[in-house]
């Protein structure tokens, strides 16, 4: 890595990072992971009509081999302790799609006790959909603007990956 | 998973030993987030303790917080798979509290509405049967039906999935213009299908041997647990709120109410719960069809103040639900909030009977078991 | 049957222990002593008359200006197909209830619930943990006077937004 | 092959000829893996993938290549770059080696299947026994997986898969003898050479026994493929992902390679034993041409069976273990020894086969195809799906 540090941003090494991005985002294995309501909405996503798979998205039931993890629904506090868990079985690289008000910001839920306001509290989050809860369409945007953010990204050069600024759908 | 064991007088005895399994809350068929921690001899299981609460958004408290009219969307989201019939019961107790009348064709509409959410919930259990018994198929087919009622609902109200269609005094909107062709067109083409997934599903020989005689609950367990609903009447009860204690307009329909028959095994098995959930979205269609011909003509709401304030007094309500009797608990305490809400709904019941059922059940068993109560995490934990 | 010859018929049976007929709007109830409400239950469940097979809801409501919490059991007979209401009130500061368990099984969770939510012990209950919340949760949250606590491990519970938020009571 | 490293080995005298065999071996092994069993094994599942798509109303993969084509190349890629996560509490050795002796399984029973007349890597005379041997590699290896991921769930997809083998060997094994008996080798060219083109001169329509032998195969293999309905080493909602539960990146896509890979293989031993195999009619003397058809011929038949795989996977639900267990050895079992009975008796009676029994069983044969056929189109008329997008949209 040292050495390709010192090389300026050359056409090899952009041409390979895209070809190592369009890998990634042709093939974003999501993790079943629907709390709340918008599990319901995430299953139509993958149903007939807005056909998650088209994008060669397919749901896995075990974090080890996911690259998305859908918050798809309200964080509770008692599972916002499993969810860190999970995030951190997945291997990198990982990407968190926060869908619908409840996982961005509590939603509906934030005059209760029992619920964690936003799942951005526990693990960093790539892309935010709002809605409540969101239409599979707004699931499809947002998954779209996850992989435009996964274009832009480097890997054989080493700079900061594009975390802060959080695309929203 | 054996080991040698030596009792204090000297015996040696070759002994296995159990095992303890945490499935969940991220489990692919613990529908939402429902966690067991099974205790298994290999797949034999001894118990499988339920652990809720994964999904407790404290609903009942936000409804002290809100007030009468402002809790209309929370109940959206106590049962999200069916939310029109949890609207209907937050809308009737807060009108019997406050001795509202509801308008013939508000009562027309709800029954509409809630008919068709029963249909989507029955459509998606249905499917969520044949996944967690590995049969992809039915499900991505029950999503496409639903799909279409969706498409109603959403020209009826805006909203796919929590509606928040009721009010208190009535609902919201009144049907749009060439609703009733709409909904007609859509059960000329549903009745077929129920048939198709007959085909596909209920009558497949793997399907019937996974379901049959397994986890069957007799009529006294049933009651004594107080199940509700379908899981109720697969065990052989025929007890259906919208039948023997009627409310809104239901006395008007001519529908019967389908019971578990032990047609593979014996009643109260997993598969008299699937196939009474069927034939009930059968029963549901014919509901649909009396009630778009005897739609009357009228307002959909009556005058109901904005700062709604019933007198003090307490209720309770029960809804037929697709999870079935849902019990409503409501005291008013004269103030415009209410001061205690409380629901039993039909899926907590049957979380609290899997441990008892789930002795000598195999692992893949409890899959069945959970998806044919028909399980949905928030109404548990609401 | 209607409340009041069931309230009759108990008061026949358990004297003192049963109050007279509580007439609210729209519901009636009978008020029973806490701690005799597992025998009253048992005869209300065996009797051929009554034949209480089924208890259909179990909540519990905090009433602090009485001091009390009521416990309310709103019973149903599959058998007669009528319903009846009994309700308890325990002591705010010391509340305990005679559990049902093992007159209706159903009682074990909605129990559990009661005991979570509101702290109400249930003497002779086989399971009596919290059912909803987390074992480590602090407080009874359906109580009147509870206070949320500010963080939960270490997930603090209050949303930083710049919007306004209705307040929470 | 073996003349060309005979002239390799003679340019270089300095060298020993056994280490050159044994370098250009690996590197044939290393071409044939990366030219012919990974593509096949991708291809298939973007073919699986598409197939259940349309079962389920659905589209599948389009977005990578020319119709989605390229989405196994992406899915592969992308594994292979993924962190290869190896958990604090497994017992590392074992767990880094089972996906290789999955993979090295199921590679290995590629050594003996007949792609075309002259196309075999080494046609063994015990053909058929040392793959069904070879093939159990597999199971071993998922095992090794099941046990060392030190998680439960993964540890009863492993003992379920030992269990299954167990089972379904002995069914699988019997339904071989009637193909062997008739063919009188175990050579795999030598089975497909007993046959003819014609589907009256497959084994599968020799008599009724062997028919029965035909679909008792398919059973077994698809047990053996861990296919639905007896996919329950790793019965996705019951087992999270089975013994694969803890594997990550490169190492869990070598088992769903195997997965697919094998699945080629069973259709291959199907055609092979019981359909003909590479058997075309003699319609040219070019041999390339004729190698050519061969091949095509095969890879259509084998892709077939592994289509109507992929059709029952997208159908059925799941066995349970104990179901499965009742299915194999109280029922297949039995049937499987009256059949091996039943076979030898009709081949000491009729030494030569008859004619009129095979047109029967192939007339019996597409007499239920066509009723099949006929009950799809049923089917398709009743759902009347032409209407179906039209009943949310627009006016009334």
């Amino acid at each position: 890595m040292s050495l390709l540090n010192t090389v300026p941003e050359m056409v090899l090494t952009t041409k390979v990072d895209q070809l190592l991005n369009w890998t990634r985002k042709s093939s974003l294995w999501y993790m079943l992971f629907g709390l709340a309501c918008c599990a319901i909405e995430m299953m139509q996503t993958g149903g007939p009509r807005a056909d998650l798979d088209r994008f060669g998205m397919a749901p896995r039931a075990t974090p080890r081999v996911s690259d998305l993890m859908i918050v798809a629904g309200t964080l509770t506090l008692k599972m916002a302790l499993r969810t860190k868990v999970l995030y951190e079985q997945m291997p990198d690289p990982k990407y968190v799609l926060s869908m619908g008000s409840c996982s961005n910001c509590g939603g509906l839920f934030q005059l209760a006790y029992s619920v964690c306001d936003g799942v951005d509290k526990v693990i960093p989050v790539d892309v935010y959909v709002p809605g409540c809860p969101p239409r599979p369409e707004a699931l499809t945007e947002g998954l779209m603007l996850l992989q435009k953010k996964m274009m832009q990204e480097r890997w054989l050069v080493r700079e900061p990956r594009p975390r802060a600024g959080a695309a929203r759908a | 998973m054996s080991l040698e064991l030596e009792f204090d007088d000297g015996r040696e005895v070759f002994a296995t030993e159990e095992m303890t399994l945490n499935m969940g809350p991220q489990h692919p068929s613990t529908h939402g987030v429902l966690r067991f921690i099974i205790r298994a001899d290999g797949e034999v299981m001894r118990s499988a303790k339920a652990d809720v609460g994964y999904l407790h958004r404290s609903i009942e408290k936000i409804a002290e917080k809100v007030g009468w009219h402002g809790f209309m969307p929370y109940t959206d989201r106590v049962d999200y798979v069916a939310a029109m019939t949890t609207n209907q019961a937050w809308a009737i107790a807060a009108e019997a509290l406050g001795g509202v009348t509801v308008p013939r064709r508000g009562e027309y509409c709800r029954v509409i509405a809630a008919e068709l959410g029963r249909i989507c919930s029955h459509l998606l259990a249905a499917g969520a049967m044949g996944m967690d018994i590995g049969a992809i198929t039915p499900f991505t087919h029950a999503v496409r039906e639903r799909e279409l009622i969706n498409d109603l609902l959403e020209e009826l109200c805006g909203a796919r999935l929590t509606f928040n269609y009721m009010r208190i005094g009535g609902v919201a909107w009144d049907l749009p213009p060439g609703f009733d062709a709409k909904v007609l067109r859509f059960l000329n083409h549903f009745e077929p299908y129920v048939d198709e997934l007959d085909d596909l599903l209920s009558n497949n020989k793997i399907y019937i041997e996974r379901l049959a005689n397994v986890a069957v609950v007799s009529r006294e367990r049933a009651i004594a647990y107080c199940l509700v609903g379908p899981n109720l009447r697969a065990s052989g009860v025929r007890y259906d709120i919208r039948k023997h204690l009627p409310y809104s307009v239901y006395p008007e329909f001519d529908f019967e109410v389908p019971i578990g028959t032990g047609r593979h095994g014996s009643v109260g098995d997993c598969w008299d719960r699937y196939i009474v959930r069927l034939d009930e979205m059968r029963q549901s269609a014919r509901i649909l069809r009396q009630a778009l011909e005897g739609l009357p003509e009228g307002p959909v709401i009556a005058k109901v103040p904005r700062n709604y304030k019933p007198a003090a007094g307490e209720v309770h309500v029960h809804v037929e639900t697709p999870r079935g009797d849902q019990s409503w608990y409501v005291v008013a305490d004269g103030t415009e909030y209410p001061y205690r809400v409380h629901i039993r709904t039909g899926s907590f019941a049957a979380m609290s009977i899997i441990e008892e059922l789930s002795r000598g059940l195999m692992v893949a068993d409890l899959v069945a078991l959970i998806a044919s109560f028909d399980i949905v995490a928030p109404e548990v934990d609401r | 049957m209607n409340t009041a010859a069931i309230q009759q018929l108990l008061h026949e049976r358990f004297g003192s222990g049963v109050g007279p007929v509580e007439s609210a709007r729209l519901s009636d109830a009978v008020e029973v002593d806490p701690l005799s409400v597992d025998e009253i239950a048992l005869f209300l469940r065996d009797q051929p008359d009554l034949a209480f097979d089924c208890l259909n809801n179990l909540s519990g409501t905090d009433r602090p200006a009485r001091g009390k919490i009521q416990v309310t059991y709103e019973l149903f007979s599959y058998v007669h197909r009528h319903a009846f209401v009994l309700k308890v009130d325990a002591r705010r500061d010391r509340p305990q209830v005679k559990t049902v368990e093992n007159v209706w099984p159903a009682a074990n969770w909605l129990e559990r619930e009661v005991y979570d939510l509101l702290g109400v012990v249930f003497l002779g209950h086989s399971d009596l943990r919290r059912l909803l919340l987390p074992d480590d949760w602090i407080g009874y949250p359906l109580r009147k006077d509870y206070v949320e606590a500010p963080e939960y491990h270490g997930i603090s519970t209050v949303r930083e937004s710049i919007l306004a938020l209705p307040e929470r009571r | 092959m073996r003349a060309y490293l005979d002239a390799v080995a003679a340019g270089y005298p300095s060298t020993s000829p056994a280490l050159v065999y044994l370098l250009g071996m690996l590197a044939f092994g290393a071409l044939v893996v990366f030219v012919f069993i990974l593509p096949v094994a991708g291809i298939t599942s973007w073919v699986e993938r598409r197939v259940w798509a349309r079962i389920q109303s659905r589209i599948g993969p389009n977005r990578v290549g020319p119709g989605g084509f390229l989405q196994w190349l992406a899915d592969g890629l992308k594994n292979l770059l993924k962190e290869d996560v190896i958990p604090a509490a497994v017992d590392v050795p074992m767990f880094r080696l089972a996906p290789y002796v999955v993979v090295a399984g199921f590679c290995a029973a590629f050594v003996a299947l007949p792609f075309a007349g002259s196309l075999i890597i080494a046609d063994l005379n015990i053909g058929i026994l040392y793959i069904s041997a070879i093939t159990s590699l597999v199971v071993i290896g998922i095992l090794m997986a099941g046990w060392s991921s030190n998680n439960k769930w993964s540890m009863l997809g492993g003992i379920r898969s030992a269990t299954q083998i167990i089972c379904y060997e002995i069914p699988v094994g019997l339904s071989i003898f009637p193909a062997v008996l008739l063919s009188g080798t175990l050579s795999m060219q030598g089975i497909v050479a007993a046959q003819g083109w014609a589907p009256t001169s497959w084994h599968m329509f020799h008599s009724p026994f062997a028919f029965v032998a035909f679909v008792m195969f398919f059973v077994g293999a698809l047990a053996e493929g861990n296919r639905t309905p007896f996919d329950l080493p790793e019965a996705d909602s019951e087992l999270v992902a089975g013994f694969a539960t803890e594997y990550s990146g490169m190492r869990s896509l070598l088992f769903f390679l195997a997965e697919w890979g094998n699945l080629y293989v069973i259709g291959v031993l199907v055609s092979t034993l019981f359909m003909g195999g590479w058997q075309v009619p003699h319609f040219t003397d070019n041999a390339v041409v004729l190698t050519v058809a061969q091949f095509a011929t095969m890879f259509l038949k084998a892709y077939f069976w592994v289509f109507v795989a992929m059709w029952v996977r997208a159908t059925l639900p799941r066995v349970r273990v104990d179901q499965f267990m009742t299915l194999c050895w109280k029922y297949m079992v039995p049937i499987g020894l009256v059949n091996v009975i039943g076979a030898a008796t009709v081949m000491v009676l009729l030494p030569d086969g008859s004619i009129v029994l095979r047109l029967i069983m192939v007339t019996v044969a597409v007499a239920i195809l066509v009723q099949f056929a006929r009950r799809v189109l049923f089917h398709l008329h009743r759902a009347d799906y032409g209407r179906l997008g039209r009943i949310g949209e627009g006016a009334a």
